[in-house]
């Protein structure tokens, strides 16, 4: 499954990328799951997914939960809770 | 019949009161809510950088004005919101809504400030006349306001 | 603090915000109503006078205002009514408030054109396209708009 | 008891007097007691000032009952319901 990931705000300095596209192994089926398969990848990805409640995320554009499935070619986003406005 | 840009650019907000006038029709109320940037007092800041999600926040916003529109009778509406460096004293947001009753329009604005306030994804970064950039934190309050509107 | 402003001459909505902008200093939210005078449906009209009661119109808006300034942390206010004859598309009133807190401001502007409808001694006779003028009737909505926020 | 009396909008309008300086009978105490004066000068101000229900007032720029009492050299006046904003 390959996906695009981007991260906003502090999780993309964090993370040090904005966007990404990465094939995490089989068993990454949910949000959840790639949130602990992206936390393993380095220091800037544990720290910036450290805590899931500071963290929102969206598949599609579309707001999503951390139990939200994955699907091949999604675009998945990872960011802080939004100040606009 | 909405209006919604996204972008760097700064807006004039005569120019959109005369763009929505012409769009509306014969409409009798326009309420505006116009976002500046704050100096504040605590630790002053010098400006803001506004980053959001190109894309779905388009989508965002055009769901959010689909609503105000399925709850008004509103007869135009514009939205328009920066992003990138701001200076205090600049313009963030603005927020402009068309209708034959003056009540329509005012809550029509309301709703739609509050909405963009937890609902549109955009991010703040102040940047202090000394020292680092912060990410502003997520108020409560803000989804309290949004939470009104259920 | 406040400004308020009736009398014919016809204003600039842009040009208030920035002296609004000016008086409040380090407001982040601005809100305001536009009124105009609509054309309607069933008997158009193409043009509106407005009468007033010159000294006490300006003492019952001077109330309003700091009323208003009581409830809200407002930190700018002005109020603009037109009176004379104003065309159909013509600018009847504005009512702009600038605060910290954008609740405060839309709250605000929208006490005041509540309380203006039914507080400040204003009537206004319509000009229909064809025959006599005649006098708008209150409405009894007015009322209600008002006696919300007791 | 001197008064100035104002007139707006349909009143002004049906009596054909923007404003007149009036000096009523001794016994006009009250608003009420002037509007029944007023009525009895004329086909103008009875026809204006027939429905108390669709005629409001102010005493010195504040708005009034019928009840409310006169003074000398008070500026009384009569308008329909506001319909500004």
């Amino acid at each position: 499954m390959k996906l695009q990931v981007l991260y906003f705000a502090w999780l993309r300095e964090r993370i040090g990328l904005a966007e990404e596209r990465v094939e995490p192994p089989q068993e990454v089926a949910s949000v959840a799951d790639l949130v602990g398969w992206l936390r393993s990848r380095g220091a800037g990805y544990a720290e910036a997914l450290a805590d899931p409640g500071r963290v929102r995320c969206a598949i599609n554009q579309e707001f999503a939960t951390l139990g939200a499935a994955l699907a091949h070619g999604d675009e998945v986003a990872f960011f802080p809770p939004i100040t606009g406005g | 019949m909405a209006f919604i840009r996204v972008g760097p650019e700064d807006f004039d907000p005569a120019a959109e009161v005369v763009a929505l006038q012409a769009e509306a029709g014969d409409a009798g109320a326009i309420a505006t809510f116009l976002g500046i940037v704050r100096r504040g007092q605590d630790k002053p800041i010098e400006a803001m950088t506004l980053e959001h999600y190109p894309g779905m926040t388009e989508r965002a916003i055009a769901r959010m004005v689909a609503e105000a529109e399925s709850r008004w009778p509103l007869s135009g509406c514009r939205v328009i919101h920066r992003t990138g460096r701001i200076p205090v004293g600049g313009r963030i947001v603005l927020v402009l809504t068309a209708s034959r009753h003056r009540q329509a329009a005012l809550e029509a604005t309301s709703f739609l400030i509050d909405w963009l306030k937890v609902g549109a994804p955009f991010w703040k970064k102040e940047h202090p006349e000394a020292g680092e950039g912060r990410w502003v934190e997520a108020r409560p309050a803000d989804d309290a306001a949004a939470g009104r509107w259920h």
